[in-house]
């Protein structure tokens, strides 16, 4: 069993109103010094031990991101600490 | 007892079984922080006739909530039931007691609505509370055999520029419009009222509507030796479950070294898409008759369904808990009873429909279990209402008599007095406030008040719902009432509104909720539907408080006596209490919501100007100078004291039986209720739903200021197409409602012209009508 | 004339674009997202709703259902095919229209009554418009905006492929106020506006969509 | 100038219909061998300097994530492949 995360991100050229929604709020709530934000999807997949890189690259691919708008990277977790944050390595 | 920790690892400990419960009569059990007193967790010994189970304590604690037995509330709803005349019965098929009312509208349909709140949960988790509210009220609507085909939400929060409503509000309208959208559940209705005892305490009431063949009406019962008892759509899971937590932490487990299960939000989230592929599900059983009794899970869960299930029926029932689908993993039984995830429905079916009931659920890929069946009792134990066995693994977890669970729990008579304050308040009037004089003061009167956040446009809200989705919507915001087509090839069709001024409630509960009903059934009556019944919504403060009674017990009267007065009946509705910031209420807010019947949608009556090339303004009723509670002293001065304005259903029956008339006869073009903001919000709306301009003449001799603010109950604004004037008015003059002519619409103008006081551009009262949601809330 | 609707679990237009259909004089055929058949229809309708949920992404999920198999097949082969809101974000991520559509930039769902522009008056949709015509149907949609790189959106604009355009106000922030776009041939449109909610002023804020309902009747019956 | 990198996931306990959507869907797709799909949010922050550590839990607590019913993770992103994969270390 390995744990696998996905993260998904809006192009750079694409407009993200949800992450300016944010970082026009953040002054607003006393936040200084964030000049930019952008918003995408965390995805945390259980796969079985024989789930090679290539599937995962062809789920996010297909499924996971939709490549007209959004980049994407695959990295398998390998440690997880206590406070359940991952420390990731590709 | 089995506790977990976050991640399932079980640690292992016996379950807590009958028998375990009948050897060990002295263990402590944490009834006190499941919210039992010590004399109800005695009566459940005494029921018993030894300590109840984990399991039981469970069941027993969560049913007899006050939000599941009504305890509190009881003894004054019976009211409802001695009002109701065996006439206003005649088109009831099912009344209260029931997941919801249900009415006979003719051409062979019923239909069913019912409003219910989600208050505490929306301002804890403004879009998931307010979400699964909908999710909540829609399941019980399911549950009558009927299919979902509208919803409403009444919605107060505390005032427009706080900062907490800002959090609470758009998290509300979002989650209102994330969860119906997604049902494809059109939104006709509701309200957007703003007022300070709401802040930390907003109500979230959901209404929903539904519709069936007369025929196909189910009802919630558990009967027949051997049926199945199938548990289907989503998996339990550990949310929801709050409270019962305590069940599995340390101190009462018995094991000072295990790792009880730390205190569980109680916060549930909705998932759309499985109610609504569960609503297509549903109505797929009901068409293939494979459902004898169905019960949705809501509050209470699993515990209520089949408590309410077995009591219901005419025999046992028997309910094997493991094989119940879970999200999580080591549950113990007292957390799955208890569990509140969403989206589940139960349902008792006859043993040879079972497979082609989990046919129909595997064409919507719905998770569907038989999890238990109806089993035969004795008469000892049928005298007690049948007799509820739930086994975990093999061992008993739950033995009782399921009646006790679901109807007999506790019921107080909680004292009832008049506040103290309460005569200070009425002699408190408005007849001191300084008025605008003058047509400069006028002017900029009307502009404030249709400017202020409880009478600007409610499209900032509105718009994020969608009113469209099956194609039978013919009126929605903004007008008087929602109205919907039900069937396409006649054209029957119903309407609803919900009112309610807890202003005028906090003033005088009785009146108040009498005008609550008034207007519903003005609003209602305005789109050209006959009322036909009442459900209602009643949100108050503290139930402990004996002052809070005084408002409970009043309004429950005002509004039963109301409703008799108007031969319509109650039938059904819900309680919401503990609405309170510590010591301070909020405004008695008895919610209600009025149904009627139209047998052709196409006469329905808008509320815009200028469907007719040339239109005779019309106020029906009579305008007296009444002001107290009113919106202008609010947002004038701030002020709430006094009598609210006189309530006269005879009146009301009667401008309803005219506007009613006149729509079935082509008489009128567009009709507006007058309610907060009198006359002057009354013609700006009409005017702007229109874009068609009006030119407003006060009767000679009248004060402007009172034609155009006061809120005198029993009145109509109405736009008469020119040739039918003179019918129309000789109507009133017959039948004795008041008729005065106020003006004319003007197709060619782009202006609200007030004779005397001030003339408004179109565009001007736009943007000072729609400007005030937008900029408060972005 | 037969003319398939098409149900995935979560649409909910589906009984309204049959109702558009059957108005407009043709017959409505159900179609079963599980079944990858068509049924021998001439004509598919993708209605809107929130196919899956709309988790994940917009018609994400729904676009792997086998009867969309068959619709890339047959729309490929020239069958007309009219996506509307759920059904265009479907066939965008199809493959069967460039582009996407993305969440509102006002981040709340809209439903309003919306003008919109007739540009193109060719396609197998649009011939019983007048080019340049104002029509008003519904607009009900939380991820409208629609987007495309500037090379597609200037290849859609010289191919004529703009079908409708956001007139006034333009809620979603669509590039270029593109309210919906076809295909190369003309065949395929993708629609985020409601045109089945505005076959008659009872129900719909007027009855101007009922002419792309009419046009296919036009194209099928002529080809 | 730093990145910033919170991620955002619905509670363990807590309902996550959208990571089900997607583990429903796989096998239709035909991928085998996910066991589970979890989804939530992936923020990217561009933050100045002097933005400490207390500061970003904050910005993540009241603003990006909802503690009701949802965790989160806060990592400073020192290394950018080229890819734009974030090898993370917090
Ligand atoms: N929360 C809401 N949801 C849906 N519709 C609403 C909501 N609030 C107000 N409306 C609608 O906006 C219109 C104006 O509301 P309101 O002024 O309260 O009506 P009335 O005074 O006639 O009761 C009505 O059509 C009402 O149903
Ligand atoms: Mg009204």
């Amino acid at each position: 069993m390995a744990r696998v995360v996905v993260d998904v991100m809006p192009k750079q050229e694409i407009l993200d109103p949800q992450g300016q929604a944010v970082a026009g709020a953040l002054p607003r709530l006393g936040f200084e010094g964030v000049t930019s934000v952008r918003q995408g999807k965390h995805f945390e997949l259980e796969v079985d031990d024989d789930v090679d890189d290539e599937t995962l690259e062809r789920i996010a691919e297909t499924l996971l991101a939709n490549p007209v708008i959004e980049d994407w990277t695959v990295r398998r977790v390998t440690v997880e600490s206590a406070d359940g944050s991952v420390a990731g390595a590709v | 007892m089995t506790s977990t920790d976050l991640t399932g690892q079980q640690t292992a400990a016996p379950v807590d079984t009958v028998d375990h419960a009948a050897a060990t009569p002295g263990l402590p059990q944490p009834y006190r922080e499941l919210g039992l007193k010590d004399d109800e967790y005695q009566r459940i010994r005494a029921i018993l006739g030894r300590r109840p189970t984990d399991a039981e304590l469970a069941m027993y604690s969560v049913m007899w909530s006050e939000h599941c037995s009504y305890k509190s509330s009881k003894v004054h709803l019976r009211y409802f039931g001695e009002t109701t005349t065996e006439e206003m019965r005649a088109g009831m098929l099912a009344g209260i007691g029931e997941n919801a009312g249900v009415v006979d509208i003719g051409d062979g349909w019923a239909v069913t609505f019912k409003v219910e709140s989600h208050n505490h949960p929306s301002y804890v988790e403004p879009y998931q509370g307010a979400a699964t509210g909908v999710g909540g009220i829609v399941r019980d609507i399911l549950a009558m055999g009927a299919r979902p085909v509208a919803v409403a939400d009444p919605l107060r929060f505390g005032p427009a520029d706080a900062p907490d409503t800002r959090r609470v509000l758009p998290g509300v309208v979002a989650g209102v419009g994330g969860y119906g959208n997604c049902l494809g559940l059109p939104n006709i209705g509701g309200e957007v009222v703003f007022d300070e005892t709401y802040a930390g305490n907003p109500l979230v009431n959901a209404l929903c509507i539904g519709s069936m063949r007369v025929e196909d009406l189910h009802l919630a019962h558990a009967s027949g030796v051997g049926n199945k008892v199938i548990l289907f759509g989503a998996r339990t899971g550990l949310d929801g479950i709050g409270g019962v937590s305590v069940l599995a932490s340390d101190s009462f487990s018995g094991d000072e070294t295990g790792s009880g299960r730390k205190k569980l939000p109680s916060v549930q989230v909705g998932d759309p898409f499985t109610e609504k592929v569960l609503i297509e599900c549903c109505l797929e059983l009901f068409r293939d008759r494979l459902v004898v009794g169905i019960q949705d899970l809501g509050g209470a869960g699993l515990s209520c369904a089949t408590s309410e299930l077995a009591s219901a029926g005419d025999g046992g029932m028997r309910v094997e808990l493991d094989r119940v689908p879970l999200r999580a993993s080591g549950m113990t039984p007292a957390e799955i009873l208890s569990s509140e995830s969403q989206e589940r429905m139960c349902a008792v079916v006859r043993p040879e429909d079972v497979d082609a009931f989990l046919r129909v659920c595997a064409k919507w890929d719905v998770t569907a279990t038989v999890i238990g069946e109806v089993t035969e009792v004795s008469e000892e134990e049928a005298a007690r209402g049948g007799r509820l066995k739930i086994t975990w693994h093999g061992e008993t977890v739950v033995d009782c008599p399921p009646r006790t669970v679901a109807h007999e729990g506790p019921v107080y008579q909680r004292p009832v007095e008049r506040p103290a304050d309460q005569d200070e308040l009425i002699a408190d009037t408005t007849e001191a406030l300084a008025r605008p004089s003058g047509p400069e003061e006028l002017r900029e009167t009307v502009l404030r008040m249709i400017s202020s956040p409880n009478l600007a446009s409610r499209a900032w809200v509105t718009d994020q719902y969608d009113r469209y989705v099956r194609g039978n919507t013919v009126l929605a915001q903004p007008a008087d009432s929602g109205m919907i087509r039900i069937d396409e090839t006649t054209g029957r069709g119903v309407a609803v509104a919900t009112d309610c001024n807890g202003r005028y409630c906090r003033l005088d509960p009785y009146t108040g909720a009498q005008l609550a009903l008034a207007e519903a059934y003005r609003n209602v009556a305005a789109g050209g539907a006959t009322p036909a019944a009442v459900t209602n919504c009643l949100n108050f403060g503290s139930p402990e408080d004996p002052g809070v009674m005084w408002q409970f017990e009043q309004a429950v009267r005002g509004l039963a006596d109301g409703c008799r007065e108007l031969g319509i009946p109650v039938t059904g509705g819900n309680v919401s209490f503990y609405n309170q910031t510590g010591s301070t209420a909020i405004l008695p807010t008895p919610v209600v919501g009025v149904l009627g019947v139209i047998d052709d949608v196409r006469r329905r009556v808008p509320t815009g100007f200028g469907t007719e090339p040339g239109e005779t303004l019309l106020l029906l009723g009579e305008t007296r100078d009444e002001f107290d509670g009113s919106e202008w002293a609010r947002v004038a001065h701030g002020h709430l004291g006094g009598v609210p304005p006189r309530v006269d259903l005879g009146r009301e029956r009667l401008l309803a039986e005219v506007v009613i008339a006149g729509s079935r006869d082509g008489m009128l073009s567009a009709a507006h209720d007058l309610s907060e903001g009198g006359l002057a919000q009354a013609v700006v709306e009409s005017a702007l739903a229109g874009q068609t301009g009006c030119r407003v003449v006060l009767p000679e001799g009248a004060d402007p200021f009172v034609w155009l603010f006061s809120e005198s109950a029993g009145r109509m604004l109405v736009a008469v197409p020119r040739s039918e004037e003179l019918r129309f008015t000789d109507m009133c003059r017959a039948r004795g409602l008041p008729a005065t002519k106020v003006g004319v619409v003007d197709p060619e103008s782009n202006a609200v012209e007030i004779q005397g006081v001030a003339t408004f551009g179109l565009d001007e009262l736009r943007t000072a009508w729609e400007g005030t949601l937008p900029a408060l809330f972005g | 004339m037969r003319v398939g609707v098409i149900t995935f679990p979560g649409t909910l237009d589906d009984v309204d674009a049959a109702r558009a259909v059957t108005t407009a004089g043709a017959e409505a055929v159900p179609l079963w997202h599980g079944d990858a058949d068509l049924r021998g229809v001439d004509a598919v309708i993708v209605p809107g709703g929130f196919s899956y949920g709309d988790y994940l992404r917009c018609g994400a999920i729904a676009r792997f259902a086998p009867v969309m198999g068959e619709v890339v097949t047959a729309a490929r082969g020239g069958m007309p095919v009219l996506g509307i809101c759920n059904g265009f974000q479907i066939l965008c991520e199809a493959g069967l229209l460039p582009g996407a559509l993305v969440r509102n930039s006002g981040l709340h769902f809209v439903c309003r009554d919306q003008w919109l522009r007739v540009e193109n008056t060719t396609s197998a949709w649009t011939t019983r418009y007048d080019r340049g015509a104002e029509i008003l149907v519904p607009l009900k949609s939380g991820e409208g905006r629609y987007v495309a790189d500037e090379a597609t959106l200037d290849r859609l604009e010289g191919e004529g492929r703009v079908a409708f355009r956001y007139v006034g106000e333009n809620r979603n922030g669509a590039l270029r106020d593109i309210a919906g776009i076809t295909d190369e041939r003309g065949r395929v449109l993708g629609l985020m506006p409601h045109p089945e909610h505005a076959i008659d002023a009872l129900t719909g804020p007027s009855d101007d969509g009922l002419g792309m309902f009419l046009s296919l009747l036009d194209t099928v019956v002529t080809a």
